[in-house]
């Protein structure tokens, strides 16, 4: 859910709309923009299932500090999305406790 | 207001946890004072957790062997409490020739003890350990090794002994040993007067200030030793791992997160600000010295580091010793970084030695009056 | 080892100010911060600041932080961003990751300007997504232009719980209700009620019981809880929302201080390091500044930021003991200003009865979040007159003063003490221009005339929503709790350079709605009204 | 009341609640009966806790719990939070790669 336009900071700076994958799906983000924005725009509100109770994760703070929104990016695990900038071609993996799925 | 009992311990750190615990079982009553807020605030919950009978010195090695042997198995059902130990082998880990002959030399003196060491060969590192470097050319490989967590180790103590009925007193801060009619018998805190019948010291490098104050010197000295801990891992491997460089040293947890040890080389002369806190360039080090036997480790990410200090004994070997210049006071401290893993013996030894039982191992080796002028 | 005169911590409102006066005394100053843009919070807050000129009152707070880093590149300050400092250590050196590497600094002086962290509170269900922190959806919609969700309920009724509420309908999103276990309304009353007005109800001596969801937030469980904070039994109530926003709280991040080994102290308002006026801490040289060293507003921030910028520079030899003296004095009163009123540090937590003027406080501003109109009258803000003139519904003695200084026939008036409530003079005659109500930081100022036509009143109100409404639109005219009164028709409106993007919005309504009527909603003014 | 010292101050029962099941360490998911348990064990400060069950000691290092499990010692314990110590600060303040940490030392 983009905003398309604000009454106080007006019309979002133009950004170039690139491509990534999550989970394998190709989605359309922002180029810079943080990982989970993009992937918040795209309706994706689960990052990750934690490894004791395999309960949903999404972004909690935004600011990198509650590590919730972490997921497997480029094969990494444990990345921060709401701090990641997000780049064209990236493969983002929902996380299932330390790693992806297909590990 | 004054409290008495059988055996007072100074240090709440995991050689008097675990010596009040084995006390407890014997039906004594005992009183632990503890200088800082917690329990387990100095090494015993700050250390690699090496459970290692190889490396050792050959004074303490029947004290390893016996904790592996006898101890160690069973604690966590003894405790009722998971101290997550791990007996999947040490593997010391060589890069050049000269490390090579360095860990022969040790697994040789070892072997000879009667211990079960051996050098192993690069295949066979990597057929025991899959994520080395290809430039390990070789280890030693004691199979008997392990790790366990020092903290769960020492609060499982802490918890279970608390259970047994001994009153641990945190926040106490030691000030003096009184001898009463020419035995120790009191011990004075800051606040309070606590009296027993043994009096066991027990509070690493403060031991030494302490001791003192009955004209005993113990001598050591104090070093400050960094830990890294990583984010939680895929499950990898559990051997306990040490460099013949001594570069690192560490392992697996339970919880996935790798716990590594190392120094900087400049441990002896680090200064601190009076909390255990490290300089600016030791955990770099320590993950380059990392990286160069497990590449693999990369991308892992630092989540913590932590220091304690340790207190090193001028021979690197425990002071675990009756003091009969003055009746009533044993002395347990000097560990030297060897403590973690000897923890259950020591407390089991310090235990019968407060009781008047003969000790099951010979402990005229940690004698405090050992020291000599070397000429 | 790179060297600097001053290592700034922290890109915040505090940290550029610190720099901005260090620099300008010449002293050589690296910023470090870890975020990819500076400005700290400044850029997520787009409502205006309160306080008087000195404090950059009416200015709003993302166009502070472009101001205040104009001004840091203009004196030759470094500001070093996406550098996380790793560690403070023994003799002002600290590691900062900068790429892909660990470089290390040090510093004759450091000025710790980290800011603050919020806290949160457990219940049933927290951990589901969709539950976030308020600066979470701050984050989310000031920086990235991203609705944080469509049904938004918000814990916490503190300045940022009220700020965000209305940040959040200003992002199209509908605020369901704003809830607090408090028994009244933490910040002040003029934000709350420009959030109730919008028909926000408030829920206050209340907290969440559960969020409901599967995967994510799909509905949320509240209760009443009684003086011993317990849920009182059959009070629940249910809610429809796919998003939790919790603000209830910050705490100050004063980590790096408390790893240098300065001396710290716990406080119900956080761990923090103790500090001289300077900011100056236990270890000669390293200083505190904003919310690290104690949570209060941006403002107070930039002051301290400043106070402790100087403070550096006569650490460091750049200004005389006596230069420093005199230039934080005047900093040091404008602190001063801000710490004082009902909200002043010492009244936390507190119940205040009377306003200074000896008014009685309205108490559904502190329950509901509006003034009722059976308070209004009894403020000075609220005067009787003929033709067009300002109603000003300020009823609380905060720092604020820009509608003193704004009015150009001198209505209104607060006096030397910024706390002070604003007062109309009858002896004035108002001109209609409305600059107050633009200037307004709370939006508590509305021009109100009972005699536009016959039988009916205008009314002008502050309007910072999308779209805009045009002159000869319908809709329905609103009372302060957001229920709607009567139709009304939009006759003009206003927007100027010098509103600052607050339109000024007249509507014409039955004359004897005019002290009802404080909001106005056409059929499609806000997105969510279908 | 203050800092309790004797670790064998009778501190009541151990009393099941109803929200005993609520995750209070979102990282390691150590949930509120847990930790309300670990205190009666003998746990009564943040240190052990953090150490007894690794809450607080996860991928955040504690950054939104430790406040909450501040919280709760206290009132198990009927003392003051601000009598339960502060929880250390140790560096890194955010997680960092070992390739990274490991990269330093270069003048540049």
């Amino acid at each position: 859910m983009r905003i398309k336009e604000h009454p106080i900071l007006g019309k979002p700076p133009e950004k170039r709309t690139i491509e990534f994958t999550c989970d394998g799906k190709i989605i359309i983000g922002l180029e810079g923009e943080p990982i989970a924005m993009a992937l918040e725009a795209a309706g994706i509100l689960i990052h990750r299932y934690t490894k004791k109770h395999h309960q949903p994760r999404g972004v909690f703070c935004a600011i990198g500090r509650c590590t919730d929104c972490v997921m497997v990016v480029n094969g990494q695990p444990n990345v921060r999305t709401c701090i990641t900038p997000l780049e064209a071609g990236m493969k983002v993996q929902t996380q299932y406790g330390v790693s992806a799925k297909d590990r | 207001m004054g409290y008495r009992a059988d055996v007072i311990i100074i240090g709440g750190g995991i050689i008097g946890n675990s010596t009040a615990y084995y006390l407890a079982q014997k039906g004594c009553s005992v009183i632990v004072l503890e200088k800082s807020d917690y329990i387990g605030n100095g090494g015993s919950s700050r250390n690699g957790g090496g459970v290692r009978q190889s490396g050792r010195d050959k004074r303490e090695l029947p004290l390893a062997m016996y904790g592996v042997k006898h101890l160690w198995p069973n604690l966590s059902e003894e405790l009722e409490m998971d101290v997550e130990y791990y007996q999947q082998g040490n593997l010391r880990l060589g890069k050049t020739e000269a490390h090579i002959k360095t860990l022969a030399g040790l697994t040789e003196r070892a072997a000879s003890l009667g211990l079960d060491v051996k050098m192993i060969d690069q295949a066979e590192a990597k057929a025991i350990n899959p994520y080395l470097s290809a430039e390990v050319m070789g280890a030693s490989w004691c199979p008997t090794d392990g790790h366990a967590n020092p903290m769960l180790a020492t609060l499982a103590y802490y918890r279970k002994a608390r259970e047994l009925g001994v009153r641990f007193m945190t926040g106490e801060e030691v000030a003096e040993i009184k001898k009463i009619k020419g035995k120790a018998r009191q011990v004075v805190t800051t606040e309070d007067v606590y009296e027993g019948d043994t009096i066991i010291l027990a509070a690493g490098y403060d031991s030494r200030d302490i001791a003192a104050t009955v004209g005993i010197d113990v001598p050591m000295t104090r070093a400050l030793l960094e830990v890294l801990v990583t984010e939680a891992q895929p499950a990898m491997f559990y051997q306990m791992l040490g460099t013949a460089a001594a570069d690192f040293y560490g392992h697996q947890s339970t919880h996935g997160s790798f716990v590594f040890g190392g120094t900087s080389g400049l441990e002896d002369v680090n200064k601190d600000n009076g909390t255990p806190v490290t300089n600016s360039i030791t955990a770099s080090c320590i993950c380059r010295g990392i990286m160069n036997y497990f590449p693999c480790l990369s991308d892992a990410k630092i989540v913590r580091t932590w220091a304690g200090w340790i207190d090193v004994c001028v021979d690197h070997v425990p002071v675990i010793s009756p003091v009969e210049e003055v009746p009533g006071l044993i002395l347990a401290c000097a560990f030297s970084g060897h403590g973690f893993g000897i923890a259950p013996t020591v407390g089991t030894l310090l235990a019968q030695m407060a009781v008047g039982e003969a000790p099951v191992l010979d402990v005229s080796d940690f004698r405090y009056d050992r020291f000599k002028a070397k000429l | 080892m790179k060297r600097y005169d001053l290592i700034i911590i922290g890109a915040g409102p505090a940290g550029l100010s610190a720099a901005i006066e260090a620099a300008k005394r010449g002293v050589k100053v690296i910023v470090f911060d870890e975020n990819a843009k500076p400005g700290g919070q400044l850029f997520k807050q787009i409502h205006k600041f309160f306080g008087s000129k000195e404090h950059k009152a009416k200015i709003r707070g993302f166009k502070i932080g472009e101001e205040l880093l104009q001004e840091a590149n203009h004196y030759g300050v470094e500001v070093v961003l996406n550098a996380i400092v790793a560690g403070l250590y023994l003799d002002k050196e600290i590691t900062v990751q900068i790429g892909d590497e660990i470089l290390h600094y040090k510093g004759d002086a450091i000025i710790v300007a980290t800011g603050a962290s919020e806290n949160m509170v457990p219940f049933a269900g927290w951990t589901l997504p969709g539950v976030i922190g308020a600066g979470a959806a701050q984050t989310m919609m000031n920086l990235h232009s991203i609705k944080p969700g469509n049904r938004v309920l918000m814990l916490g009724s503190g300045n940022v719980g009220l700020v965000v509420s209305f940040q959040l309908m200003q992002a199209g999103c509908e605020v369901v209700a704003l809830v607090d276990a408090a028994p009244k309304v933490g910040g002040y009353g003029v934000h709350a009620s420009k959030v109730a007005r919008c028909g926000v109800p408030f829920y206050l001596s209340h907290t969440i019981i559960k969020a409901e969801g599967e995967e994510f937030v799909t509905g949320v469980t509240l209760g009443e809880v009684n003086s011993s904070w317990q849920i009182i039994p059959g009070t629940e109530k249910h809610f429809a929302v796919d998003t939790i926003c919790l603000a209830v709280g910050l705490s100050p991040m004063s980590q790096l201080l408390s790893m240098a080994g300065c001396q710290m102290q716990d406080t119900p308002g956080g761990f923090v390091p103790v500090c001289a006026e300077s900011g100056e801490t236990s270890i000669s040289g390293i200083f505190a500044a904003g919310d690290v060293s104690g949570i209060e507003e941006a403002s107070s921030a930039m002051i301290e930021g400043r106070i402790s910028g100087l403070a550096a520079a006569e650490y460091l030899g750049f200004i005389t003991g006596e230069e420093l003296a005199g230039l934080s004095k005047e900093l040091e009163k404008a602190l001063q200003c801000l710490r004082e009123g009902m909200f002043a540090p010492e009244n936390r937590g507190q119940t205040i009865a009377k306003t200074d003027e000896g008014i009685e406080v309205s108490h559904t501003l502190l329950k509901k979040g509006y003034v009722d109109e059976s308070e209004i009258l009894r403020f000075p803000g609220i005067a009787k007159a003929s033709g067009i003139h300002p109603v000003i519904e300020c009823t609380q003695n905060i720092p604020c003063n820009p509608c003193q200084d704004v009015c150009p026939k001198k209505c209104i008036k607060i006096g030397d003490k910024m706390t002070a409530l604003p007062a109309i003079d009858p002896e004035r005659e108002c001109s209609g221009c409305g600059l107050c109500v633009a200037s307004c930081p709370g939006q508590a100022i509305f021009l109100v005339n009972e005699e536009y036509e016959p039988g009916l009143a205008s009314i002008t109100i502050p309007y910072e929503f999308l779209p805009l409404p045009v002159a000869g639109d319908k809709g329905k005219a609103l009372d302060r709790k957001g229920k709607e009164v009567s139709l009304a028709e939009v006759t003009t409106v206003r927007t100027a350079k010098a509103f600052d993007q607050t339109n000024l919005l007249t509507i014409k309504v039955p004359a004897d709605a005019a002290m009802k009527v404080r909001f106005f909603r056409s059929l499609e003014a806000e997105p969510w009204v279908k | 009341m203050g800092k309790i010292k004797d670790r064998l101050t009778p501190i009541g029962e151990f009393v099941p609640q109803p929200d005993d099941d609520m995750i209070i360490c979102r990282c390691e998911e150590i949930t509120k009966g847990e930790i309300r348990q670990a205190i009666h064990d003998g746990m009564f400060t943040l240190t052990e806790i953090r150490r007894f069950l690794r809450a607080g000691m996860g991928l955040c290092q504690g950054q939104t719990c430790t406040r909450l499990v501040k919280g709760m010692i206290a009132r198990e314990l009927g003392i003051s939070p601000l009598e339960v110590e502060p929880a250390a600060a140790r560096a890194p303040m955010r997680p960092i790669k070992m390739i990274v940490l490991g990269n330093e030392g270069k003048e540049s």
